[in-house]
This record gives structure tokens, C-alpha cells and sequence, in this order.
């Protein structure tokens, strides 16, 4: 009885009494859900390209995050860090491309996943080598990054506090979208792009290898990652347990689909919101901490009802 | 954990004579979302017959058999077997109602040998429990063995012992067909459904594979539904024919009087067989 | 060798006698073996005789008697060979019939044996006698083994296999006296009665039907077992034709009398994998089988890795320099002795398994010459393959080689109780147990063949060579001479031609003409590979046996058979001076060759007469037009431009038979 | 090269479908097992302890995985947490129970990861290939949570952890800190071996035809009567229950105490790649996946600094992760069926010997 109340009744008691807290929350949320979102949309870039379901993505953003800190560290300004650090990305991607997709064209979809798994141990071996394991600090305001924050009044409702870098988090993630949104439908690449999502001799027809699509589309995710973390190491900081947060991504996918980049914004709201609530104001009653699994279940009672996700239509299936 | 391999026998009720109605559809109708598949289909099928299914491609043909094995539930309409009208059911329930079939582009186990695929047909009639299985003593080993014989017996009817061991992936097509046809009898099915068993083989497969058929229909009395796009062999086999086009259902009688139909003709014009 | 002694020590005369005592002495021993269903199913000594007696009795309930012949028609099916003794039981004759043969020639055979029961495997045989049966009024009842498709048919006169050995079982159960009636047959039977009859493929003219007694059988058998120690341990494989002599002696005649089992393949496209599970310990088969294996495995080495490779052939050359002197027991030096233990465990070893010889304690080729290096190849491997000269009118041994004196080019001494002497035409014949009673309904023909003092003409020509080996040149009636007064052995060049792997058949021509010419068929596995290694491109058989690089590749072959002639005193005038490359592979569904796989020379002369023509005409250039059977049966017609060539004679280089002796 | 099979001719259908039809096989088998009982005279208590024991610990958990992913077609991210239960519940049962024998505690300890299995392979009726994964991702995450969360698992110790009281068999002491490695060594062995037997069996048999039909074609299996929750809830249960030994004696019989963060998901994955390089649907590759993703690092961690390159132990750990992840991609691209094929490759190659194929 007094089970059910603290579970039916009170949390939204106390969303009424306190929603600044619930604001700060929702937000608190929502900014965790960009993130959520900018990771999977590297996901989708992908995934929409080469039918590869880049589990590494995670972990290209602790090492662009990584490699953006340590040149920063050995004394490179952050300008020309940030530079070099798109040009590791680069790199990473066309050494992708080259050792690990172009080998296994054609290979069925749990192969590929596999090889990015491979290549997420590889890397993160690669980063702590070069690197260092240990945590390091974002260099937020050597890059201009706006810090600080401010603080919204609300009557006497109380108030809600935003992190002007979190501000800047879902802008930049707009812009992003944005861009790959323009990059899509407007540039040759980006349309030959969505032929091959569509099929690859397509692709073909419109004059681009493969080999230089796919290097392309790996290097634009990486620069998503960078991006990513940037933001994420601005508001933690930069570490490989970013690796499992960066897992997060996958329930985002159920739900948003493997293919759209709306959906992947969506779905990363969802699960960034849903988790903090569910922390906040249902957490405590199982002692906490079930931000690190909450997402998935999400994702997983969703699946039950829509198996083919947020966005995708009813499968029939034939003989 | 036993619950969990609760034997899945054959239906004990009653048996269809020779002669009777094996299974009647009636005023079937199928669609997917807003397209129809099978407008108001209805015919039958008699117990010991070959009936064969023809039409132009997309006429419905394995919409059809998708339909009386279970896979689709159609919309509107009835399925009787064996004189019970049918509920909605899941397909391996039409298995264990003794209906088995082939796939138009083979559908074989492609991880397992020949044997291992044919006796995958078996499946439903064994019942050996889990722990037995770990152990492989008594009963699950008896299982084992007692079905291995049967298997071998379809091996040696349908002439395939050279391959018996060979992983089915490295077969060629014709033999694939073979070894899929192994293992829809190794389920000793009432009916039988093939869905175009001799697409793209050559005249002596096709001879082969007709050859066979005869026989499974003659020696062991099952009853065949078949669809195919090869006239002649369709007119060879079956003893009836129902030609459906567009999902509907043109013609239904005997090869001959089927072939002088003009609706038939007229359908099959252009398609070259 | 438990039972041994027993065997030396027996006083039967009859195969069911035999049956009888096995049933006896080795009643838990395996009998006979058959692959079916997935395994190897096995029927003791004890349970062979209840099969034969319940069929037995069957038979005699259709009204089966003394005198009656039964033909036995299928593959080798333990109940195939069951109904044979089962006829013997009865004072009856069985003759074995080819499976293959077309309705045609087997309606000849039935209707002149006056067969009245006819026992066969399936549905394509019963059709078969009944597509003729209006022909064949003696015949009334036939026995089926495999019932499937069969069911509609019409059974007055079908009975299958089980329902005749229930009725024998309950015939049986009902009549107590009926068993000891069935014994008292047996008994009663003498070894100068009729065994069986045999109708041998005669390359010419219609087939003849040996008659062979019991004691003819009987006695030649244990001679062939007595002569390579056969006991009941061994392990034999039953695969060729029945109606062939060989067969019959080696899976049932040696089988019964050793007790030995006989193992039946499962089907024939497994006889090999086959061959290999059950690894036999006495193994017959004729030149073209152990031409065929050596093909394989040389078709397959060159697809080897060079390291293998050049590992294979290493030791291959060391097997050729000691490997038969280590089997003949010959002195050989220790590393030799090493290398040649270290090559068993790496290629020999392995080669023998593959082959499923790994067990063989005998093996034996006939029926055609085998080409000395196949047949070193074989024996250089430690396998003790031996070659015999035999006849159906023999009960099969006339000569073999006894262990230690083998030869690539002789067939041996006379067999245990055989006389051999050579007619002044060069012609063979010999006497011996063994002599067949007489040609069935064909007095004038046996009269032919068959003196009043039992001296039988082989038809073959030949000589004994010093060392007292028989060497067997040709059919007597093929050897003839050139206008020159040349001999002329047409087969003898043929062999030595065909000995090369590329070159599958050969037909000679020269016989009253000015010189020796040849058709040349090639072999389309080996020729196909080596065309495959030089990437000669070929659409078609006819189109490969064309290409001028082949012709190259085969007339380097004729060159060095001409060598070789030049050799021999006897041979040398008869050198092959023009040959050409046939544009089809010969065949049996058109006539050319017999359904044993020898060349009709004489359909073969007329049906390419022009290309004959061709070659004594001097054109180096023939079109021709061929007819030709399909496999489904169908008939068409070929076309192609035959080239012909020249080579050159080399002088007669004296010698005489020196490599007979090697 | 080796092989003989000549004259190896089968009689009964029961010697035809044995495990090792052929003879030199069982020869083969015979002196690796004989090798694997003497092993404890010659190895140091190192090896046993650090190398071989965990070894087969973790081959059995491959093997258990391999049921899910490689036999049933079910991809599986939480074999970490699947261990974890068996492990944690195993603790319970011991602590509960201490007179009952500690080998039952461990065999039952299965039993609940079993449970667990059913209940997150629940999904897998209406979710299918990578979309699966995920749901065992939520099964890792839930059961980690779990096992910080729930203090009563690890009996409210302050430290969070879960120690092994020392237990005995047959008078021995074969679990805790004080058991000595030969001892714990015998009792890994045997139950490897056992349990690897049945479930070979248990492949053979229907059971595990079923789940190949479902990992092959699911839609004909089912048109052929296989019921999909039959045979995928059987697959996750029998899974999860290898892997739920695999974990309890993870602990039991080579860690000796452990905390949560032990069966995190990155055991999961050094699993799933041992099932991988060792080839999925493969048991005898599960050995030699586990073989090669344990040993390699040892060998690296003692191999390097013998070569005369002496770096930080950790750094060594990092280059073995980079090796180790490289490997796997490599295998991916020159062999995606891992060890086992290749092992069965060359053991044809020494059948058809010398020739190059049959």
C-alpha cells in the first residue's frame, strides 16, 4: 500500500510542488539526451552508408575527446589541437575504412559488429597506450566554449539554473543536425550517400567508389564524435568510462531506428529525459542508480510493443 | 526445465479416408495492409490426389500455400481439415496437423549435413526427454537411432546416400531441392505441399524429381499440393488443377479440361512456359 | 586361420553343400555384408542358410525344379547371389545376366537358355523382361527384390523377394519333411552337375552360354585360394557384374569354399567411399579400374602444393627404384629400407588408405593387358597386385603369378592342374579341372573350341617366354600381317599405346595393307587436366581431341611406342606409320565397344570406313559424319575434320624380350 | 596424414553417429585428456592457479555462450552478467546452506542463472539479430545494478564484496583461499569435462537440431513444428545455466573472492570473444577461443619484458587489449568461423593426405 503510493502518487506530488526542480530535471535531461543523440547519430551515419552498426562509436568519442586534451597537454594550442585532432579523426577513418570495412564487404551484419567491437578494444588499448588511462579536464574555455551559468527566475515557483555549456551542447548538436541534414540532400556526396543506404550498385551509378563513401562517412562520424566529446568531456570530463555511458546510444537506436537522424534525436530525448526522471523522482525507492540500466529497459518494453521501433513500418515476412 | 520439451505429437482424431476431403478452403480472402493477395478463393483438396496450384507469377500462388500451412491468416474465409473447420493457428501447429512443405527458393539448414537436415523432419515425432537427451542413454539414444533408420529410408528412396554426410550448403542446386523434399517426408505428412519443385532444373532433374513425386504420391499415399510453372510436368502429375490469377480463381478441374480453358489461355498469354 | 584346416580337409562338391558346412563351422562368421540403409548390415554363415533355404523353398512352391534355369538379373545384391545358390538347392541353373544390357539382349539370352523363372532387382528389370515377354514364352515366373513402384503392377507371375521366402518359411513350418526333402536335394547333387550357365559378351557374333559344373567351379576356386592362402578372414568387395565369371568365382564360388565374407556396396556412385570403409583383404578388378585410381590420384597430386608436390614425387621415384624389390623381398640397403619406411607413413601409407588397400593381402587384374608402369605403380606401393590369365571356358585360371615372380608383361605360369601348350599358329590352349562342360545348344561351337582330349583354345596368341611366364600378344584371329609379310598384332600395339594415361582407347589397322595405322581415343579426365595446366581452352570433347596441341602430346606417345616395337624382333616391321585422333569418345550405347569395354574392331571398321580410307589414301585431312546416342537416349549426328599425321620408322634394334625378365 | 580410415567400416547406427567416429580421433582425445590429468606434475602452481584453471572456467562459459549465439543464432552481450548470478547465488546458497556439499551449491547455483536467462531471453520471441543484443545489454546493466544495489547478495559486507569460505569434499578443501591449486584444479577439470559431454549430447540431439533450425532458417523451423518459444527459451536457459557454473566457479575455484565489478560487461565481451575467435557454434573452438584470449596477454605480460622490452605492467595489459582487438578483426577478415575452422581444415587436409582435397 504504501509501496504503491510511493510509487504511483508521490514522485508526481512532487513534480507539482517543486517544477522548477522538475524543469531543472527535464533539462538536466534533455542535455543528456543531445549527447545520447549525437553519439547515435554517428550510429545512423553509418549504419545508413555501410549497413555496419559501428558499436566503436562509443569509444571514437573518448579518443577524439582524448587526443583533442592530450596534444593540448603536450603544449599544442587549442585551436590548432582541435585541427589536428579532426585530422586524427581522419586518419582513423580512412585506416577503418582500408584494414577493417574493405576486407569485410560483404561479410554478414553480427561479422561487422563484431570487427567494431574488435576495433573498440583496439582503440581504447591504443588511447590509454598513448594517452594515459587516467580522467582529464575538457579544455572548455581554451576553445571558447561559453562556461558558467545562468539562473531563471520563476516567480516565486523558485528557479532553474543552466549551464551555458549545456546551452551551447544543444545548439552545437542543432547545427550539426543541421548541417547533416544540408549534407544530405543537397551536396552530390551526401546524395550518394543515401543511394548507397538505399543500395550499392546505386551508388555505383553515381560515380563514387564505395571504399571513398565509406571513408567519408566514418570520417563525418568521427567528427560527430569529436563534437560529442567536446561536450560530454565539458560537462564530466574525459574518460573511458565515457565507453559504457556511450552504450547508451544503442537503446536510442531502438527506438529512434537504425536509419533516421530524426529519430535518433527523438530517441536520444526520450532516453535522456526518461532516465533522469526515472532517477530522480523513482530511483530512490530501489536505491538509486538505475540511471545505468533504465535506458535499456525503456527501450526493451517499447520493443515489445513496436519491434520494428519508433519510425520503421510493420514487417511482413515472406518465404 | 522438461516442460520445456512437452512432446508436440500428430492429432490423434480422425482419420480422412481415401477418396474424402482432405482440406476445403472456402471464400478464402488475404491482404497486407491495403494490398489483396487473394480475393474469395475457394477449393479443395482430396485425400490421396496431386493438385496442383498454376497461375502467372503473382497470381497468389504461395500466398496460398502460405495460407493452408498456417503462415497467413487470411481475413475472410474458412479452412476445413479434415473436416474441422480450422481456428487461427500458429504454423508449427499445421505441422504437427501433419502438413509439410518446400520453399520455392530452398529454405535448407544450411549449417547442417544432408542427414542432420532430414532428420530435423523428425522433430515432432520424437519426445525423448531433456536430462535423457544430456545423457544420450535410454530412450534418447533409442530415439536417436530409431529415426536415424527412417531417415536412412527416405535417404535410399530418394537415392541421395552419396551425400548423406555432405554439409547441404555445398550441393548443387538440383540435390538441394532433393534433400529439401527428404525432409518435408521425413515428417510423414498427410499433405503435402511443394512450391515449385522443379524451378531451375535441367530436363533430367526435372525427370528425376517427377519420378519422385509419383512415387511418394503412390507408395506412401500423400496427398500432393503443388504449385508449378512447368506446364507439362503439371499435366503429367496432378489429377486436378486450380489456375488462380491476380489472387482470384480462374479455372478448377482435370489438367486436360483445364488447358482448353480460355481464361487460362488467355492468362498465360504472353507468359512463356 | 582358425578354420583352415577345416577347409583343407572337406569332401563337398557343391556350392549348397559348401553352404551347408559354413553354416557349420563358421555359423557366427559374417557370410556376406551389405551397405545399406547407412550402415553395414551383415548376415552370418547360419543366417545366409535360413535366407537361401526360406527362398529356396519359396521357389520350389512356384513350381521351381531340378533342371530348371533361373536368370538372375540386377546389382550385386546379397539376394541376388542368394537366389543363385538357392537354384543350385533345387538341382537348378542360374545364368547371370548383364544389369546394363538393353531388353534386346537380354531377350536373346532368355529365350535361348529357355529360362522358365527369372529373379531381378527392380522395377527398370521387370520392365525390361516384360517390354519383351511376348518373345520369351518359356518365361513364367519372375521375383522381385525391390518392390518400389511396383505395387500396380499385375502379380500373377511377379512375386517379390520376401513374399516367396514367407511362403518357403510357412511351407516350411506346415511340412516338417519339407526341410530334410530340401537336404536330401542337396545331397544328392554331384559335382559333374550343371552349375550355372554364363553367356560370355563375345566380341563377335551372338553371346554363347558356358556351361560350367560343379567340380569345373569348385575345384578352380580352391586351387585360387589354396594357391594366395585365402581363408575366412578375408574381405572381398562385390562390384562387377555379375554375369561375369570373375564375380561369380570370387563371391561365391572362393567365398563359399574359403568362407570368407563378401562385402556389397551401397549404391555405385559410393563403391569407392565404399571400397575404403570396408578396406579389403582380396580385391579384384580388371586394368581399366587400376588405370582409372592411378589417373585420380595423379590428377589430383598435380593440384598439390609444389612443397607436397616435389615431397610425393620424391618419394614415388624412391618406391619406383626399391619398392617392389622391398616387396619381393629382394636385398635392399638399409637407408633405402629407412627412406622407404618414412615414405610408408608419409605417401604410401596414406595413398593405400585412400584407396582402401590398406588391408589388402592379394590383388588381382585381368581380362586385359595392364600397362607395366600402373601396374609397378601399384606393386611398388607394397601392394601385392598380381596379374592371372583366365577365360570364362576355364572357371577363370589359366595362369598367374606366383608371389615374388611378377613381371609388368607376362601373366605367369599355369595355375595350379592346368596344361598350357602354343598351337604353331601362336595360338594358347590349355587343360585343366577347370574346362567347361560345353557351349548350351551349341555343339558345333564347343566342337570348335573344345578338342576331343579337352584341350580348350583361347583364341589368344602368344608365347612362353624363357623365363616359362606366359605372354599373351593379341586375339589369334586379329594377328595378321602387312602386305610386307610383317607380323602384325594389332591389340599388342593398341595396349602399348594405351598405357599412356592421355590415351583412353586405340584401334590398329594393317592387317593385308602396306602399314600399320591407328585411331587414337583420348582420355578426357587426363587429357582434360593437363589441357587445364596449359590453359588450352576446349568447348567440347570433339573440339579438345582437335587441338593440334594435343595431336603434338599424343603422336610424342606413338613415337615412343614405335620405339619400343623397333625393339622386339617379332614386332618391329608392324610400327605405326599414320594415326589420327577420333572427334568422339568411343561407346558401347553405339555399338563400338562391348558392354565389357572392348573395342569391335570390325562395327568400328565399317562405321568409320572413310576415315580408314583417309589414312591409307594419304590425306591429312577428313570430314566425317557420325552418328551418336545420347544419354537420355536420344540420337543425333556429329560432324568434324579428322587430321591425320605422319611419324617416322625407326630401324629394328634387335634385343628380343629382354624386358620381359626385368 | 595420420589417419587410417580404412577399414573403419560401421555396423550400427550408434557407432556411426558416436562423437569421434573415427579411431585416431579417439586416440587423440584419449592423450589430451591423460595430458590434462598428469598436468599437475609438471606445472608450477602459477600455471595452475593463474593460467589453466581459469582457462577452463572461462571455456565452459564460451561453451555456454555458444549455445545462445553460435547454436541458436541469438547474439548475447550479458554473459558477464549471467556468470554474475550464478556466482552471487552460489555465495547465497553457501552461506545459507553450509553443510550441503559446495559442488551441489555450485551445480544448483546454474539453476538461478538459468531463471535470469529465461526471463531477458523472454524478448528475443519478438526481437530479432542486433536489436536482441540490446535487450541483453539491459539484461548486463540490470543484473550489475543488482549485484551493488541488492547489499543482501554479498550478505551486507561493508566492502561490497562476496569472500569464499573455505569448503571441503570428501575431506579436501577445495574452495577458498587456502585450497590448494592441484586440488581446485581436479574439481575444475572434471566438471569441465562433464558438463562439455553433455552438452555435446545434448547438440546432437533434438534439442540441439532445434535450436540450429532456428539459427539457420527460423521461419521453416517453425513451418516444421519447431515452437520458437520452446526452442529459444531453452537455448537461453540451458546458456545461462553453463554460464551461471562458469561464473560460480569463476569465483569458487580461481578468484577465491569478487566484487560486482568483476562480471561487468566487459567480461561479457572477453566471452563473446573467445566464442568468436574460437569460432562460434563450435565447442571445441570455445577451447581454443578462451585458450588464445587468456593465454595471449600472460604470454605478452611475460613475453615482453623477456624480449628486453620492459614497460609499466599496465601498459602491457593495454598493448594486449590493442593486440587482442586487432586479432579478432584479423580473424573476422581471414577466417570469420575463428579456430575451429581452421582446425578443421587441417584436419581434413590430414584426412584427404596427400591429396589436396578428396
Amino acid at each position: 500500500m504504501d509501496m504503491l503510493y510511493n510509487i504511483l502518487i508521490d514522485p508526481f506530488v512532487q513534480m507539482v510542488d517543486a517544477p522548477d526542480f522538475l524543469i531543472q530535471v527535464v533539462w538536466e535531461g534533455f542535455v543528456a539526451g543531445v549527447l545520447y543523440a549525437l553519439i547515435a547519430l554517428g550510429f545512423v551515419l553509418i549504419y545508413k552508408a555501410s549497413g555496419v552498426f559501428n558499436f566503436a562509436q562509443g569509444i571514437m568519442v573518448v579518443f577524439a575527446g582524448l587526443s583533442l586534451v592530450g596534444l593540448h597537454q603536450k603544449g599544442v594550442p587549442a585551436w590548432l589541437a582541435l585541427i589536428l585532432a579532426i585530422g586524427i579523426m581522419a586518419i582513423l577513418a580512412v585506416c577503418i575504412e582500408k584494414f577493417v570495412m574493405r576486407p569485410l564487404v560483404g561479410q554478414p551484419d553480427i561479422i561487422l559488429l563484431m570487427a567494431t567491437i574488435g576495433m573498440t578494444y583496439f582503440l581504447i588499448g591504443l588511447g590509454e597506450v598513448i594517452f594515459g588511462g587516467e580522467p582529464k579536464q575538457m579544455i572548455t574555455s581554451e576553445l571558447g566554449l561559453p562556461t558558467g551559468s545562468t539562473a531563471f527566475e520563476m516567480g516565486e515557483r523558485g528557479l532553474v539554473i543552466l549551464q551555458h555549456i549545456d546551452i551551447a551542447a544543444a545548439v552545437i548538436a542543432l547545427l550539426m543536425v543541421g548541417g547533416l541534414a544540408v549534407f544530405f540532400n543537397r551536396t552530390r556526396i551526401g546524395r550518394a550517400l543515401r543511394a548507397v543506404a538505399d543500395d550499392h550498385t546505386a551508388a555505383l551509378s553515381v560515380g563514387i567508389s564505395l571504399n571513398q563513401i565509406w571513408a567519408i562517412v566514418w570520417f563525418a562520424a568521427g567528427i560527430v564524435a569529436l563534437a560529442t566529446g567536446i561536450m560530454w568531456g565539458a560537462r564530466s570530463d574525459v574518460s573511458f568510462a565515457l565507453e559504457i555511458v556511450a552504450l547508451k546510444a544503442l537503446p536510442v537506436l531502438i527506438l529512434g531506428g537504425f536509419t533516421s537522424i530524426p529519430g535518433a534525436i527523438i530517441g536520444g530525448l526520450i532516453i535522456g529525459i526518461g532516465e533522469k526522471v526515472g532517477e530522480i523522482y523513482w530511483g530512490g525507492l530501489v536505491g538509486g542508480g538505475i540511471e545505468s540500466w533504465l535506458a535499456y529497459v525503456i527501450a526493451l518494453v517499447f520493443l515489445l510493443f513496436r519491434p520494428q521501433g519508433l519510425f520503421g513500418e510493420k514487417i511482413i515476412e515472406r518465404i | 526445465m522438461n516442460v520445456l520439451v512437452k512432446p508436440t505429437g500428430m492429432q490423434a482424431d480422425g482419420e480422412t479416408a481415401p477418396g474424402e476431403v482432405l482440406l476445403r478452403i472456402d471464400s478464402v480472402s488475404l491482404s497486407f495492409g491495403g494490398v489483396r493477395a487473394i480475393t474469395n478463393i475457394s477449393f479443395d483438396i482430396i485425400k490421396g490426389e496431386v493438385r496442383a496450384i498454376i497461375g502467372p507469377n503473382g497470381a497468389g500462388k504461395t500466398s496460398m500455400l502460405n495460407v493452408i500451412n498456417g503462415f497467413y491468416h487470411p481475413q475472410e474465409g474458412t479452412i476445413t481439415w479434415r473436416g474441422k473447420v480450422r481456428r487461427k493457428m500458429k504454423p508449427y501447429e499445421a505441422a504437427s496437423h501433419g502438413i509439410a512443405r518446400t520453399f520455392q527458393n530452398v529454405a535448407l539448414f544450411k549449417g547442417m549435413t544432408t542427414l542432420d537436415n532430414i532428420m530435423t523432419g523428425r522433430g515432432l515425432k520424437m519426445h525423448s526427454g531433456f536430462l535423457w537427451q544430456c545423457l544420450r542413454v535410454g530412450p534418447a539414444l533409442r530415439e536417436e537411432i530409431e529415426h536415424r533408420r527412417k531417415v536412412e529410408e527416405i535417404i535410399d528412396f530418394l537415392e541421395i546416400q552419396a551425400i548423406r554426410k555432405t554439409p547441404v550448403g555445398r550441393l548443387p542446386y538440383g540435390l538441394q531441392k532433393r534433400v529439401e523434399l527428404a525432409r518435408a517426408l521425413a515428417m510423414e505428412p498427410e499433405l503435402l505441399l511443394l512450391d515449385e519443385p522443379m524451378a531451375g532444373m535441367n530436363l533430367e532433374e526435372k525427370e528425376d524429381m517427377s519420378r519422385f513425386i509419383l512415387d511418394v504420391n503412390q507408395q506412401f499415399g500423400t496427398t500432393i499440393a503443388l504449385i508449378e510453372h512447368d506446364m507439362g510436368v503439371v499435366m503429367d502429375l496432378s489429377d486436378r488443377v486450380v489456375v488462380l490469377d491476380y489472387g482470384r480463381k480462374i479455372a478448377d478441374g482435370p489438367p486436360e479440361e483445364v488447358q482448353a480453358n480460355q481464361d487460362v489461355i488467355d492468362a498465360y498469354l504472353g507468359v512463356s512456359h | 586361420m582358425a578354420g583352415s584346416p577345416v577347409v583343407e580337409r572337406l569332401d563337398e562338391d557343391t556350392f549348397p553343400k559348401f553352404l551347408l558346412r559354413n553354416a557349420r563351422v563358421f555359423a557366427d562368421r559374417p557370410a556376406i555384408r551389405e551397405k545399406d540403409l547407412g550402415i553395414w548390415q551383415a548376415w552370418t554363415w547360419a543366417e545366409a542358410l535360413e535366407e537361401i533355404r526360406a527362398f529356396a523353398l519359396g521357389l520350389r512352391g512356384i513350381g521351381f525344379s531340378a533342371g530348371d534355369k533361373i536368370a538372375i538379373i540386377g546389382g550385386n545384391r546379397p539376394r541376388m547371389y542368394w537366389s543363385m545358390v538357392a537354384a543350385q538347392s533345387l538341382g537348378g541353373m542360374p545364368v547371370p545376366l548383364y544389369a546394363d544390357s538393353v531388353a534386346e539382349e537380354m531377350a536373346y539370352v532368355l529365350e535361348h537358355a529357355e529360362v522358365r523363372f527369372a529373379c531381378v532387382e527392380d522395377q527398370e528389370q521387370v520392365d525390361k523382361i516384360l517390354s519383351t515377354s511376348d518373345a520369351l514364352p518359356k518365361l513364367e515366373q519372375i521375383v522381385y527384390d525391390d518392390p518400389r513402384g511396383l505395387r500396380d503392377y499385375d502379380h500373377t507371375r511377379l512375386h517379390s523377394f520376401e513374399a516367396l521366402q514367407e511362403a518357403g518359411r510357412a511351407a516350411m513350418a506346415a511340412d516338417g519333411s519339407l526341410e530334410a526333402a530340401w537336404l536330401d536335394g542337396i545331397k544328392a547333387a554331384k559335382g559333374s552337375d550343371l552349375a550355372m550357365i554364363l553367356y560370355t559378351s563375345g566380341t563377335t557374333g551372338r553371346p554363347k552360354g558356358v556351361m560350367l559344373s560343379f567340380d569345373n567351379l569348385v575345384i578352380s576356386a580352391r586351387n585360387g585360394n589354396a594357391f594366395d592362402k585365402l581363408d575366412e578372414h578375408e574381405e572381398t568387395l562385390a562390384y562387377l557384374p555379375l554375369a561375369w565369371i570373375g564375380d561369380y568365382v570370387f563371391s561365391i564360388a572362393q567365398s563359399y569354399i574359403a568362407g570368407y565374407c563378401v562385402n556389397c556396396p551401397e549404391s555405385l556412385e559410393t563403391v569407392l567411399s565404399d571400397r575404403q570403409e570396408i578396406a579389403p583383404t582380396y580385391f579384384f578388378a580388371p586394368p581399366r579400374v587400376f588405370e582409372g585410381m592411378l589417373t585420380h590420384i595423379m590428377v589430383r597430386m598435380e593440384d598439390a602444393g609444389p612443397l607436397k608436390k616435389k615431397m610425393f614425387d620424391g618419394f614415388m621415384a624412391l618406391a619406383r627404384r626399391v619398392g617392389e624389390r622391398i616387396l619381393n623381398g629382394e636385398p635392399v640397403g638399409f637407408r633405402d629400407r629407412l627412406a622407404y619406411a618414412l615414405g610408408e607413413i608419409m605417401v604410401y601409407g596414406p595413398l593405400k588408405n585412400q584407396m582402401g588397400f590398406t588391408r589388402l593381402k592379394v590383388g588381382y587384374t585381368a581380362g586385359e593387358a595392364i600397362g607395366p608402369e600402373i601396374f609397378r605403380f601399384y606393386r611398388s606401393l607394397g601392394l601385392n597386385l598380381k596379374q592371372l590369365y583366365g577365360q570364362t571356358e576355364a572357371s577363370v585360371y589359366i595362369t598367374m603369378q606366383p608371389d615374388g615372380q611378377i613381371f609388368g608383361d607376362t601373366v605367369g605360369t599355369p595355375a595350379p592342374d592346368v596344361e598350357l601348350k602354343i598351337a604353331e599358329n601362336g595360338e594358347v590352349l590349355y587343360r585343366s579341372p577347370g574346362v567347361f562342360v560345353g557351349y548350351y545348344k551349341n555343339e558345333e561351337a564347343t566342337r570348335a573350341t573344345k578338342t576331343e582330349d579337352g584341350w580348350v583354345l583361347t583364341g589368344d596368341a602368344g608365347y612362353i617366354a624363357e623365363n616359362g611366364h606366359l605372354k599373351i600378344i593379341d586375339r589369334a584371329k586379329d594377328v595378321g600381317k602387312l602386305t610386307d609379310g610383317a607380323l602384325f598384332a594389332p591389340k599388342y600395339i593398341e595396349n602399348k599405346l594405351k598405357f599412356f594415361p592421355n590415351v583412353k582407347e586405340v584401334v590398329a589397322f594393317g592387317d593385308g595393307r602396306d602399314f600399320c595405322g591407328v585411331f587414337v581415343n583420348i582420355d578426357l579426365t587426363a587429357v582434360g587436366s593437363w589441357a587445364e595446366r596449359n590453359n588450352v581452352n576446349y568447348a567440347s570433347y570433339q573440339e579438345l581431341a582437335a587441338h593440334p596441341d594435343v595431336y603434338d602430346m599424343i603422336q610424342d606417345h606413338v613415337d615412343q611406342v614405335n620405339r619400343d616395337l623397333a625393339a622386339e624382333p617379332m614386332m618391329a616391321g608392324a610400327q605405326i606409320k599414320r594415326f589420327l585422333i577420333l572427334h568422339k569418345e568411343l561407346d558401347a550405347d553405339d555399338g563400338e565397344l562391348t558392354r565389357t569395354q572392348k573395342v569391335r574392331r570390325s562395327f568400328i571398321a565399317e562405321r568409320y570406313a572413310p576415315l580408314i580410307e583417309a589414312i591409307y589414301d594419304g590425306s591429312t585431312r577428313k570430314h566425317v559424319r557420325t552418328e551418336v546416342t545420347f544419354e537420355d537416349g536420344r540420337k543425333g549426328a556429329i560432324e568434324a575434320d579428322v587430321e591425320i599425321r605422319d611419324l617416322t620408322i625407326h630401324p629394328s634394334s634387335g634385343g628380343g624380350l629382354q624386358e620381359a625378365a626385368e | 596424414m595420420f589417419y587410417r580410415e580404412a577399414g573403419q567400416y560401421k555396423t550400427t547406427y550408434a557407432a556411426d553417429q558416436q562423437i569421434f567416429p573415427i579411431r585416431q580421433d579417439r586416440i587423440g582425445i584419449g592423450v589430451i585428456l591423460v595430458l590434462a590429468l598428469l598436468l599437475p606434475l609438471v606445472a608450477s602452481e602459477f600455471m595452475l592457479s593463474a593460467i589453466a584453471i581459469p582457462f577452463l572456467i572461462l571455456a565452459l562459459a564460451t561453451i555456454g555462450l555458444n549455445i545462445l549465439t553460435g547454436y541458436a543464432g541469438q547474439l548475447s552481450l550479458g554473459t558477464g552478467a549471467f556468470m554474475g548470478v550464478g556466482a552471487y547465488s552460489c555465495y547465497k546458497l553457501v552461506t545459507i546452506f553450509p553443510e550441503v556439499n559446495v559442488i551441489v551449491h555450485i551445480l544448483l547455483s546454474g539453476v538461478f542463472a538459468a531463471a535470469a536467462g529465461v526471463v531477458f531471453g523472454l524478448p528475443s520471441l519478438r526481437i530479432k539479430g542486433l536489436y536482441l543484443a540490446v535487450t541483453t545489454l539491459a539484461a548486463q546493466f540490470f543484473l550489475e545494478w543488482c549485484f551493488i544495489r541488492i547489499s543482501w547478495l554479498y550478505n551486507y559486507n561493508a566492502s561490497g564484496a562476496i569472500e569464499v569460505p573455505g569448503r571441503e569434499f570428501f575431506g579436501t578443501l577445495i574452495t577458498g583461499p587456502a585450497a590448494g591449486g592441484t586440488t581446485r584444479y581436479y574439481v575444475v577439470l572434471a566438471i569441465v569435462v562433464v558438463m562439455t559431454l553433455l552438452i555435446k549430447n545434448l547438440i546432437r540431439g533434438r534439442i540441439g537440431r532445434q535450436w540450429m533450425m532456428i539459427r539457420d532458417m527460423d521461419i521453416a523451423a517453425e513451418l516444421m513444428g519447431v515452437r520458437p518459444l520452446v526452442a529459444k527459451l531453452s537455448a537461453f536457459a540451458v546458456s545461462s545455466y553453463v554460464c551461471g557454473v562458469a561464473g560460480a566457479m569463476f569465483v569458487f575455484f580461481y578468484l577465491g573472492a569478487s566484487e560486482p565489478a568483476v562480471f561487468s560487461i566487459t567480461l561479457s565481451f572477453q566471452v563473446l570473444f573467445m566464442a568468436i575467435i574460437g569460432g562460434l557454434g563450435s565447442l571445441v573452438g570455445s577451447f581454443f577461443g578462451a585458450a588464445f584470449i587468456w593465454i595471449l596477454p600472460i604470454l605478452l605480460r611475460v613475453g615482453l619484458p623477456a624480449l628486453g622490452v620492459d614497460i609499466a605492467a599496465e601498459t602491457v595489459f593495454q598493448v594486449a587489449q590493442m593486440v587482442i582487438g586487432a586479432l579478432i578483426i584479423f580473424f573476422l577478415i581471414v577466417e570469420p568461423h575463428g579456430l575451429a575452422r581452421l582446425w578443421a581444415i587441417g584436419k581434413e587436409k590430414l584426412r584427404v593426405w596427400p591429396f589436396p582435397y578428396a
